[in-house]
């Protein structure tokens, strides 16, 4: 647990330091975010030496205290946010203009590690909160047009956060408790647990942009500073997730899964064909990433839909696979959309004409990056596919999520082959634009680790199998 | 003796409650801004005066009746300011 | 005092849901601002008629909605900054009355 | 039944109500600000009447004096352009009516419902050192929501400060409201840290104090009394993070050299929540006046 706690700390303290001395921030925050990978990963081998740890901040008794938690997936989810967040640190401090993120990064850090952690209803509410104020302030960062997409979208995780806390408050009023492990023994499927369920549901499918409440994500996460899109694609929008799929797969009593199953499949399918469909059609190139960020969450909501409904343990794996996956492969995209939007200094998609000569790298790591989004083998986003596809298979009467699967897969490579082949013309005679190359190679860079995952497919697999209850 | 403090102090409470009233009668039925700041500030000073003196009487220690005391003083010296303020706002609209 | 405490609670769902309401059909960003903490404080009273439930008042529920208060004013300081900066006219106008 | 308490429950009841309606709905925006102040403010009524007393001054301070002068500053700003066209559809009310009515549904049988949490509470109270039982909860059996919660009060600073909109002329300060200020900032000041001294045994605590002290630099400000409050400034810098970084600190080194996190070691956990209230009070009563009344025309250091 210690290590945890290390690697919740660093950015923490670095975040204040930086708040006294802004100088340096890029140089610190790849250090910071280094030591704290290393505290996760030693909390990660931890953890699984030596199996599930919790404790009792302060010392007090079960039910008064808060209660942390450190389970494989968490300690997974810990490295996994140093990693981006170091990988996005590495390419921001080239080109960061603004001392005001440096802060707000590290921060951001902290409050996506206290959320991996925390097992507790009302401090779950606290450090949404927190994450929610920190995006926004993010997003507002970019300057003039980001502040009418930010106001929106802190006017609906607001909005989330009370739906969220009033379920929170109908929980306690039901069962006296608040601490999670404690109330997954107790819940039992009365009317006023599953009003408590759909509220909280409610609020974080908003605050994690699941489809039909994810209005707010395209502008914002597309008027933001390069890196902000990156961070809030790769992480932001897992932390609420995170919190649904406990919600459902640990608390929720047996007579509501059944029903919560079914409704968050339907909305993962629709999400999945209505998003691609969008990102399809949108004429800026950065919105196009953020609707695929939309699509793609609609496979992790159908993998949660269909673990409820049939109870099915490999969709579980696909879920944490999706997540990692296109966590990375978010990650890169964004820093390749960002590097082409500032070579060629256009925001539209029709700009990329002939991207494939002049900014070759930039494009390889966006076609590698959205080879994994549309699920090519052998990248993370294929094992992902592929584990949630085997077991719709076998049963006839799922064959038309089956299909509804692959037609996705369909539009998603519709998408990201729209882009591809327009950088596959030729490029217009003009003058040659400048490049960073540094930066382009930093963009590949966790594309190149998203497709590394299919190296170590096989033990990852029976790893997670074995962690992911 | 303390019989009729008693009923001095329901005297009071209910004159403080009159003047209450009166004032948020005037506050939604005077035509103009002045005529309303007089019958919301007079409201605020005499009625919450009397209620002060009412409950001061019934008070079971000098502590609280001191502390009513010198809220009722606060809210009459911020009831003043205010306005004074509200006033002179409207004036300088006026002139303008 | 149970009926006492379905009265407040019966309250505290009028507020939320005409918080919900003015953030639906509200465009002004100030209304906006005022409806989320209208929603906030039904909330909030919600979880403090829940803790007047025993005799004695629960001060966890209680320490709950002083945190939560804070955060509210933290987010209504954040958006009234984000839409003075968004919506801010050149010349400020009188708007009194 | 309709007794005397029954009275005066639907008199709250209802004007909460109301108020709410109305500052929402208000034709003119400055109305509606006003309301929503009323509205605070029968808000902290209740909140006594239902026994929070620590609650009605935290949000008499915040709701009647900060989220007030918030609102009229940017009420100041923004004006009153495009608030009136307001077409009454009847859908969304009826649906808000129907969630109200799904809401009342859920919570009615919670009204009955005991729990064992307060009883547990109040059971370990005497170790944590204080009696004041919300203190209690807040600053040791929930220590790392408030730990939190003062990093959200930060982070809302940080945001709204990257922001620069237009500066704005300092409006010339009227002598009357002068004096009036140098005679209550005093008293404000000497309330604040009342409050904090009392906060361990009796209502009150660190961020009724931080209101309290906020309150008095933002009228000092608004008179042009107080210097400016500006965040290159190192002093005030310091001083917004210390309350989060003092608490920090202590969790780590607990973590570290004690028994863990926030595991306050015996003997010194007095004197420990002692120095956070105080230290907290200072830098909540820093961030909100910065929000509040934070130099807008600065660029970013």
């Amino acid at each position: 647990m210690n290590f945890a706690l290390v690697s919740l700390s660093i950015p923490l303290f670095t975040g204040l330091l930086l708040l006294m001395i802004p100088r340096y921030g890029g140089p610190w925050v790849v250090l910071s975010s280094t030591l704290s990978l290393a505290a996760a990963v030693a909390s990660l081998v931890e953890v699984v030496d030596s199996g599930n740890q919790a404790v009792l901040l302060g010392g007090w008794p079960e039910l008064l205290a808060i209660r942390l938690h450190l389970e494989p997936i968490n300690a997974l989810l810990l490295a996994f946010t140093a990693l981006i967040q170091l990988l996005v640190s590495l390419y921001w401090s080239r080109n960061c203009r603004n001392d005001g993120f440096w802060a707000l990064a590290s921060l951001l850090h902290a409050t996506l590690a206290a959320l991996w952690l925390s097992g507790d209803l009302f401090n779950w509410y606290v450090t949404l909160e927190l994450l929610s104020l920190v995006s926004v302030s993010m997003v507002a960062l970019a300057g003039k047009d980001s502040i009418k997409p930010a106001l929106n979208y802190l006017f609906l995780s607001l909005l989330a956060s009370l739906c969220y806390l009033l379920g929170v408050a109908i929980i306690y009023g039901r069962y006296g408790v608040l601490d999670f492990q404690i109330l997954s023994r107790m819940t039992v499927g009365d009317t006023s647990t599953a009003m408590a369920m759909l509220l909280m549901t409610l609020g974080l499918m908003v605050k994690g942009a699941l489809w039909p409440l994810h209005l707010w994500l395209p502008p914002a996460h597309s008027r933001a500073p390069t890196a902000v899109s990156a961070l809030l694609s790769a992480l932001v929008v897992k932390g609420p997730l995170f919190i649904l799929t406990l919600l459902w797969t640990r608390m929720a009593p047996m007579e509501l899964t059944d029903k919560g199953g079914e409704f968050l499949a339907v909305m993962g399918v629709f999400a999945l064909l209505v998003g691609g469909w969008c990102s399809f059609r949108t004429p800026l190139l950065k919105e196009m990433v953020a609707y695929s960020t939309v699509a793609q969450l609609g496979y992790v909501m159908l993998a949660l839909g269909l673990m409820l409904q049939w109870q099915l343990r490999e969709t579980l794996v696909a879920l944490w696979l999706f997540v990692l996956a296109h966590g990375l492969a978010k990650t890169s995209m964004f820093l390749a959309a960002g590097e082409m939007q500032r070579i060629f200094g256009n925001k539209r998609v029709t700009a990329l004409r002939g991207a494939s000569q002049t900014a070759p790298v930039a494009m390889f790591a966006f076609a590698v990056a959205g080879g994994s989004l549309i699920g090519l083998p052998p990248s993370g986003g294929f094992l992902a596919k592929w584990l949630l596809l085997e077991p719709l298979f076998y049963d006839l009467q799922r064959w038309p999520l089956a299909f509804a699967v692959l037609l996705s897969t369909l539009v998603s490579a519709a998408y990201v082959f729209r882009i591809v082949t327009l950088a596959f013309d030729r490029a217009e005679r003009g003058q040659a634009p400048s490049r960073d190359r540094v930066s382009e190679w930093l963009a590949l860079l966790p594309a190149l680790l998203v497709w590394g995952m299919a190296l170590v497919s096989e033990p990852l697999i029976l790893w997670l199998t074995r962690v992911a209850q | 003796m303390n019989e009729i403090m008693v009923w001095i102090s329901w005297l009071a409470v209910m004159a403080g409650v009159f003047f209450f009233v009166a004032g948020a009668i005037g506050l939604a039925r005077f035509p103009d801004i002045h005529c309303r700041l007089h019958a919301v500030t007079k409201a605020d000073t005499l009625g919450m005066g009397f209620l002060v003196l009412g409950f001061g009487i019934r008070a079971e220690h000098w502590h609280s009746a001191a502390l009513m005391l010198v809220i009722w003083l606060l809210v009459a010296a911020s009831s003043a300011v205010s306005c004074h303020l509200l006033a002179r706002y409207e004036q300088l609209e006026d002139e303008q | 005092m149970t009926d006492t405490l379905l009265f407040y609670l019966l309250v505290a769902s009028f507020l939320w849901a005409a918080g919900l309401h003015g953030l639906i059909v509200a465009r002004h960003v100030l209304r906006r601002v005022i409806a989320v903490n209208i929603m906030t404080a039904g909330v909030f009273l919600a979880l403090v008629t829940l803790a007047a439930r025993a005799p004695e008042p629960d001060p966890v529920l209680h320490a709950l909605v002083l945190t939560g208060l804070v955060i509210s004013v933290s987010a209504t300081a954040l958006a009234l900054h984000l839409g003075t900066a968004a919506f801010s006219t050149e010349k400020p106008e009188p708007t009194t009355r | 039944m309709m007794g005397g308490p029954w009275l005066f429950d639907i008199a709250l009841g209802v004007l909460l109500v109301v108020l709410a309606i109305a500052s929402i709905h208000a034709r003119n925006l400055y109305a509606g600000v006003v309301m929503f102040i009323s509205f605070g403010l029968v808000a902290a009524l209740t909140w006594t009447y239902l026994g929070a007393p620590d609650l009605a001054l935290a949000e008499a301070a915040i709701s009647a004096g900060l989220t007030g002068v918030l609102l009229f500053a940017a009420l100041a700003r923004i004006g009153n352009t495009g608030s009136t066209p307001f077409t009454p559809r009847r859908l969304p009310a009826l649906l808000c009516l129907a969630v109200a009515g799904l809401l009342m549904v859920t919570l009615w049988p919670l009204a009955r419902n005991p729990s064992v949490l307060p009883g547990m509470a109040m059971a370990n109270l005497p170790r944590t050192g204080v009696d004041n039982p919300v203190t209690g909860v807040l600053l040791n059996f929930r220590a790392w929501d408030t730990l939190l919660e003062l990093a959200v009060l930060l982070v809302a600073l940080l945001g709204s400060r990257g922001l620069r909109p237009t500066p704005e002329e300092e409006p010339v300060p009227w002598p009357l409201l002068t004096a009036w200020s140098r005679l209550l900032v005093p008293l404000l000041t000497l309330f604040g840290g009342y409050l904090l001294w009392r906060g361990g045994n009796w209502p009150g605590g660190a961020f009724q104090a931080g209101a309290m002290l906020a309150a008095g630099a933002v009228l000092l400000r608004l008179n042009g009394l107080l210097p400016e409050v500006a965040w290159r400034n190192p002093v005030v810098r310091g001083l917004t993070i210390a309350g989060l970084a003092l608490f920090a600190t202590i969790a780590a080194l607990t973590a570290w050299l004690g028994d863990g996190w926030l595991n306050y070691p015996p003997g010194t956990d007095n004197a420990l929540m002692m120095l956070i209230e105080i230290i907290a009070t200072l830098s909540i009563a820093t961030v909100l006046t910065l929000l509040v009344a934070g130099n807008k025309t600065e660029l970013e250091p």
